[in-house]
């Protein structure tokens, strides 16, 4: 077993600087580049939903500088329609594609789960460099939509067949945009696959001596659960963004149906069916949103018990939890299909999954809270965001009891009450899981301390905040209130203005609070307090090693594991806790299993 | 774990867990590259297979089984020639190896030459991604991309098959690469033994 | 290097087996495809002998049966699985005949 | 820190309920003769998911507020249930829970999608394109007639393709802008989409459908109260989404028929 572990690690130091800095193999380099890309792309979805807010509440009002952006989309900075779902779009494919899946599994995944089962490296450094590289390639080109031909597509990031197949005729940016769109999305595909390559290896096989799988800590576990799911999600996806190109640029019609017309004119498809790519989609789209939730319970849960300085009630249990919520996720991917036209009885196959699915929920939101009972929770800025983590997950998830019957699905599908849910449980708690681990792992990925004053504002401002976007976004929802619309002109929808304009204030100073956050992070960077080893107190084998790590994670040597992850609440010699690399023998006041 | 556990496996099993599989990263890889690659030609063929049972004019217009069969022959005894160089390779026997990964490599470019001949012929019938003779444009559509992708999986076999055989030969690469590489192969003869029946026999003239 | 050792104690013979067997259940289909049954007969057959295809090929010519019985079980539950629950969509391409628009 | 959190986050999860509670933002008057099931399949819902909303953060307040920064000398506890007692506490509660309601869900869902339409339903084929809906009514022959997708002309105001010359089932068939129906009466709706996804959507029908092109889908529903309602598009079909709308006019029988006369006419 050994010999894989030093095999992986048989590349020497880089010298020169593209090989240090840009096409770098290592790991570490890869991850946080990861976390830049993810960080960029926040920024732009950010401002998307800004513009898009202030749309939504006032109509009318110029918007200075989008005209910049877009002559005909934003004439004299009042947005168009077609324009506001082109931003829609484009910031939901950003968000979830670029954010979600790549800060909380890619970037910190990338950094810490090979320092977290003591390896040297990924087992393949040059997949990992073509993963980031691809990936960065497909944000380019996502990016380059925004000023190709009529601008963006407008399809949303479901990109529903066949509006997204029969070119331009369908509306702006249905010809080139949705081509760009399928590009970034099939080339997004193979970063992604290509990153799984690494991540399940790298779990299974470079675990140094000791680190059984049950003593890999639960963000590890996380990850390898995420990159299992990504490994067949993706590759579904892959195929069925080919089949969309197919169908703009070689004239097949895998998803347009015959005899359709457009302008008074028939198209020349003829044949396909809008409900596979539906199927297609959902059955990657589905497994997507626990790709971007499931880093963040492995990360919160490490985070936590770091600060509560005891172990969780039960380490597998989350751990079988976390299991059951990736295997139902491919189960269960019909019910945002509800009412688009499935077959009725599938609608309830789906359905019974669906509710399943909110027991490991369930069940892992009260090993986290039950948890907290007799603990010594310590206050700072990642144990904050952990435990908002939890709060918006509960509060995102109990919607989910709604959206799982079909039945209540008749009057809440896409209205504001989707949004807010996938907002609330996997927008906003994936990302105070990223916020969490940055705060937690910032130390250890730039060898400074991030400001713990200006932590604590932003996570106040941010988690109020978070509650004054989304819950309302349920009332709305509620009140039947349509989603995907750039101006509410119905009569019906007049009367809940106020309430969208409520939310566009609480959205803009939120927005405005994760700006804290970027200073924070680069003043940190640079001017920060130089970071301890291990300034949390923590066990795990990241906080083992040198701060920064250095290039081989662990200076040439190859810890040794002698203990279950979190040895917390403990008597030994440097205080609570036994790092799992300490081959001190303590006397455990509590037991696992 | 009990601390008394935890002594115990120190000094015993802890110490020695290793790979989860007792099975080299590399081959590992592979096979998550061929799971993944299942996803993929399965979203295809049930793509296909959706859009066939949903069209009652689904052409069936292959005559003759002759080229299909051929081809499966050639493809299954690449599998056999294969193996028989990753067994010359254990058994130490360069030679023989090189000349066995060689020989399936020219299997597969065999079987590629012929698929492309079938295409043309095809081609030259008037069917096209979006049109054919006999019925509706799906099937050319589905025909090609599902077969256009498998035939671009034996083209990067054949040249993979190359490039390894070579630098086996040089010394760079080992039996174990020859064995990885010989997973890849046979997943490729694997799909093939579901595109065959699905895509040509479903669609035989009767 | 367990799989090693496994090809030596094997003789070619086994290899041989598999592969001539491979070859009779592909002959197999194509008996099937001239079988005077109707389509969806037909596909589940053939379906049926190809899964044996593909399960005699993965087990013996990718040495499935020869790894560890925890990588065989890893792989094998984890793609069936995965392969399974992609099959929730057949019904409805049954519904685009039945359902196809302008036909009143 | 630990204590400001907690008294938020019970805030906030107050502050939460108190519109659903007070009903400040709900969904219009139900005017179906199935809403009813849907409408109390959603309040059971609310019930069972606020309890769980309100409980799960309560406890998480208590806790932190309890355990957090509890000086040097405080003990390490375990929660006396132990996971086990968590494990069996959500797979016996929240199973049971959740089980229940998607059981009891299904019939509200039976009842509309899974049960067919009376034999003396009236038939309507409603029509979805960019961006506007187009509805179909028999006339006095009961019949449609066929549709001619490439005959679809808007200028010529073709919406639908019919071909009256040809086909007689055509000649007498009336085709509106407004959804108008009787009160009290089954309507059967044939829908179809002419280019892209469209959905049916009205809110106090308590009815939310798909436009699938290529297939058609029916659908069908009782109106037990006159007035005039909005159709809306629920599916994101272009630029124009926001903006495609109808009206449904439910009506007196008399009033119904007066209207169809008037259509008849104009055709």
């Amino acid at each position: 077993m050994h010999d894989v572990a030093a095999h992986a690690a048989h590349h020497a130091p880089p010298t020169s600087f593209i090989r240090k800095h840009v096409f770098s193999l290592d790991h570490k380099v890869i991850g946080k580049q990861y976390y830049a890309l993810a960080l960029v792309a926040a920024l732009v979805g950010m401002v998307l939903s800004w513009f898009m807010r202030i749309h939504l509440a006032w109509t009318n009002a110029a918007i200075p500088g989008l005209q910049l952006l877009s002559p005909n989309g934003a004439p004299g900075g009042v947005m168009t329609p077609e324009y506001y779902l082109q931003l829609m779009t484009m910031h939901g494919t950003i968000m979830v594609f670029f954010v979600l899946t790549t800060a909380p599994f890619a970037a910190f995944g990338n950094f810490f789960l090979p320092i977290q089962v003591g390896a040297e490296d990924m087992p393949f450094p040059h997949f990992n460099m073509m993963s980031f590289w691809v990936t960065f390639v497909a944000f380019l080109v996502l990016m380059s939509s925004f000023f190709v031909g009529d601008g963006p597509t407008l399809g949303g990031w479901t990109q529903y067949a066949p509006l997204n197949a029969v070119g331009s005729v369908a509306g702006p940016g249905q010809g080139a945009g949705v081509v760009l769109w399928a590009i970034s999305i099939a080339l997004f595909c193979v970063g992604q696959l290509l990153g799984a390559l690494n991540f399940i290896p790298t779990t299974l096989d470079l675990r140094v001596k000791g680190m059984s799988l049950m003593r890999l800590p639960l963000s590890a576990w996380a990850w390898f659960i995420t990159s299992c799911m990504g490994l067949t999600a993706f590759a579904v996806l892959m195929p069925a963004c080919i089949l969309v190109i197919l169908d703009h640029v070689a004239g097949t019609s895998f998803f347009v149906a015959s005899n359709l017309v457009m302008n008074d004119q028939m198209l020349p498809h003829s044949g396909g069916s809008t409900l596979l790519w539906q199927h297609l989609f959902w059955f990657f789209g589905h497994p997507e949103v626990y790709i971007a939730i499931i880093p963040g319970i492995g990360i919160v849960s490490h985070i936590l018990i770091t600060n509560m300085r005891k172990p969780m009630l039960s380490q597998r249990v989350l751990i079988y939890s976390m299991g059951a919520l990736a295997v139902l996720s491919y189960m269960v991917y019909g019910h945002h299909m509800f009412v688009s036209g499935m077959n009725p009885f599938s609608s309830l196959a789906f359905s019974f999954p669906t509710l399943v699915i909110t027991i490991p929920s369930s069940i892992v939101v009260l090993i986290w809270t039950f948890s907290l009972y007799g603990s010594k929770l310590r206050i700072n800025s990642a144990s904050l965001f952990a435990l908002g983590f939890i709060s918006m997950f509960v509060s995102g998830g109990v919607s989910g009891f709604f959206l799982a019957q079909p039945s209540i699905d008749i009057m809440l599908h896409a209205t504001y009450f989707v949004v807010g849910h996938f907002h609330l449980v996997m927008g906003v708690a994936a990302m105070f899981g990223i916020f969490a681990g940055t705060y937690f792992w910032f130390p250890k990925m730039a060898g400074r301390m991030m400001n713990e004053t200006l932590g604590k504002i932003h996570f106040w401002l941010s988690f109020v905040g978070a509650y004054c976007i989304f819950m309302p976004f349920h009332y709305l929802g509620m009140a039947g209130n349509v989603r995907r619309y750039s101006t509410f002109v119905d009569d019906f929808l007049q009367p809940l203005i106020p309430v969208h304009r409520f939310i566009t204030i609480a959205a803009l100073i939120t927005g405005a609070a994760q700006l804290i956050f970027l200073y924070n992070l680069i003043h940190s960077r640079f001017w920060g307090a130089p970071a301890p080893d291990n300034p949390w107190e923590a066990t795990s084998l990241e906080w083992s090693t040198a701060t920064p790590p250095p290039w081989d994670n662990f200076g040439g040597k190859h810890p040794v594991v002698y203990h279950d992850p979190y040895q917390y609440g403990v008597q030994s010699s440097v205080g609570d806790y036994v790092m799992q690399t300490s081959p001190e023998q303590v006397k455990t006041e509590h037991e696992e299993k | 774990m009990s601390q008394a556990d935890l002594t115990m496996e120190v000094h015993t099993t802890g110490l020695t867990v290793g790979p989860a599989f007792s099975i080299p990263t590399k081959k590992l890889a592979m096979w998550l590259f061929i799971i993944a690659d299942t996803m993929t030609f399965a979203a295809c063929l049930v793509a296909y297979g959706f859009l066939r049972n949903g069209t009652p004019d689904w052409p069936r217009p292959f005559h003759s089984i002759t080229n299909v069969a051929i081809m499966t022959f050639i493809l299954l005894t690449s599998s056999l020639t294969m193996l028989l160089g990753l067994r010359s390779a254990r058994a130490g026997d360069k030679a023989g190896a090189f000349r066995w990964t060689m020989i399936t490599a020219a299997a597969g470019i065999v079987f590629a030459l012929l698929h492309i001949r079938e295409w043309m012929g095809l081609i030259n019938e008037g069917m096209t991604l979006f049109k054919n003779p006999w019925g509706t444009g799906l099937f050319g559509a589905s025909f090609f991309s599902i077969t256009g992708l498998h035939l671009t999986h034996v083209t990067g076999g054949v040249i993979a098959l190359l490039v390894v055989g070579v630098r086996y030969k040089g010394g760079r690469y080992n039996a174990d690469d020859i064995e990885i590489l010989g997973l890849y192969w046979h997943f490729v003869d694997l799909v093939w033994m579901f595109v065959v029946p699905l895509v040509y026999l479903l669609n035989l003239t009767h | 290097m367990t799989t090693a050792e496994e090809h030596k104690s094997n003789g070619i013979g086994k290899d041989l087996v598999v592969y001539v067997c491979l070859l009779a259940l592909a002959g197999l289909q194509f008996v099937i495809a001239y079988q005077n049954i109707d389509i969806s007969q037909m596909f589940s057959r053939m379906l049926a002998v190809a899964c044996v295809e593909a399960g005699l090929a993965a087990l013996f010519f990718m040495h499935l049966w020869t790894e560890k019985r925890g990588f065989l079980l890893f792989v094998a539950i984890f793609t069936i699985s995965v392969l399974l629950m992609m099959q929730y969509g057949w019904t409805d391409s049954f519904r685009m005949v039945s359902g196809a628009p302008f036909s009143k | 820190m630990a204590k400001f959190f907690a008294i938020t986050i019970i805030v906030i999860a107050i502050l939460s309920a108190i519109p659903i509670l007070r009903h400040t933002w709900v969904a219009p008057e139900d005017i179906s003769t199935h809403g009813h099931l849907i409408d109390e399949q959603m309040s059971e819902t609310m019930a069972e998911a606020g309890i769980s909303f309100l409980a799960a953060q309560f406890i998480l307040a208590i806790f932190v507020w309890r355990f957090s920064n509890p000086g040097p000398d405080a003990k390490i506890k375990k929660f006396p249930g132990g996971a086990k007692g968590l494990v069996i506490a959500a797979l016996l509660v929240v199973g049971i829970e959740v089980m229940a309601l998607g059981i009891f869900g299904v019939k509200a869902w039976a009842n509309v999608y899974l049960s067919p339409p009376s034999a003396d339903a009236m038939p309507i084929q409603v029509q979805a394109g960019q961006f506007a809906f187009y509805f179909r009514y028999p006339g006095p022959d009961g019949k449609l007639g066929p549709i001619h997708p490439e005959l679809i002309n808007e200028g010529s105001q073709n919406f639908y393709g019919l071909d009256p010359e040809h086909d007689p089932d055509s000649k007498d068939d009336i085709v509106t802008a407004e959804m108008a129906i009787p009160v009290n009466k089954e309507i059967h709706l044939l829908m179809h989409s002419k280019d892209v996804g469209h959905s049916f959507f009205v809110r106090e029908l308590r009815v939310q459908q798909d436009f699938v092109p290529g297939l058609d889908v029916s659908l069908h529903f009782t109106a037990t109260k006159v007035g005039k309602y909005e159709i809306v598009c629920t599916q994101l079909c272009g630029l124009g989404h926001y903006n495609m709308k109808a009206y449904l006019s439910v009506m007196s029988q008399p009033d119904f028929d007066d209207w169809m006369k008037k259509e008849a006419a104009m055709q």
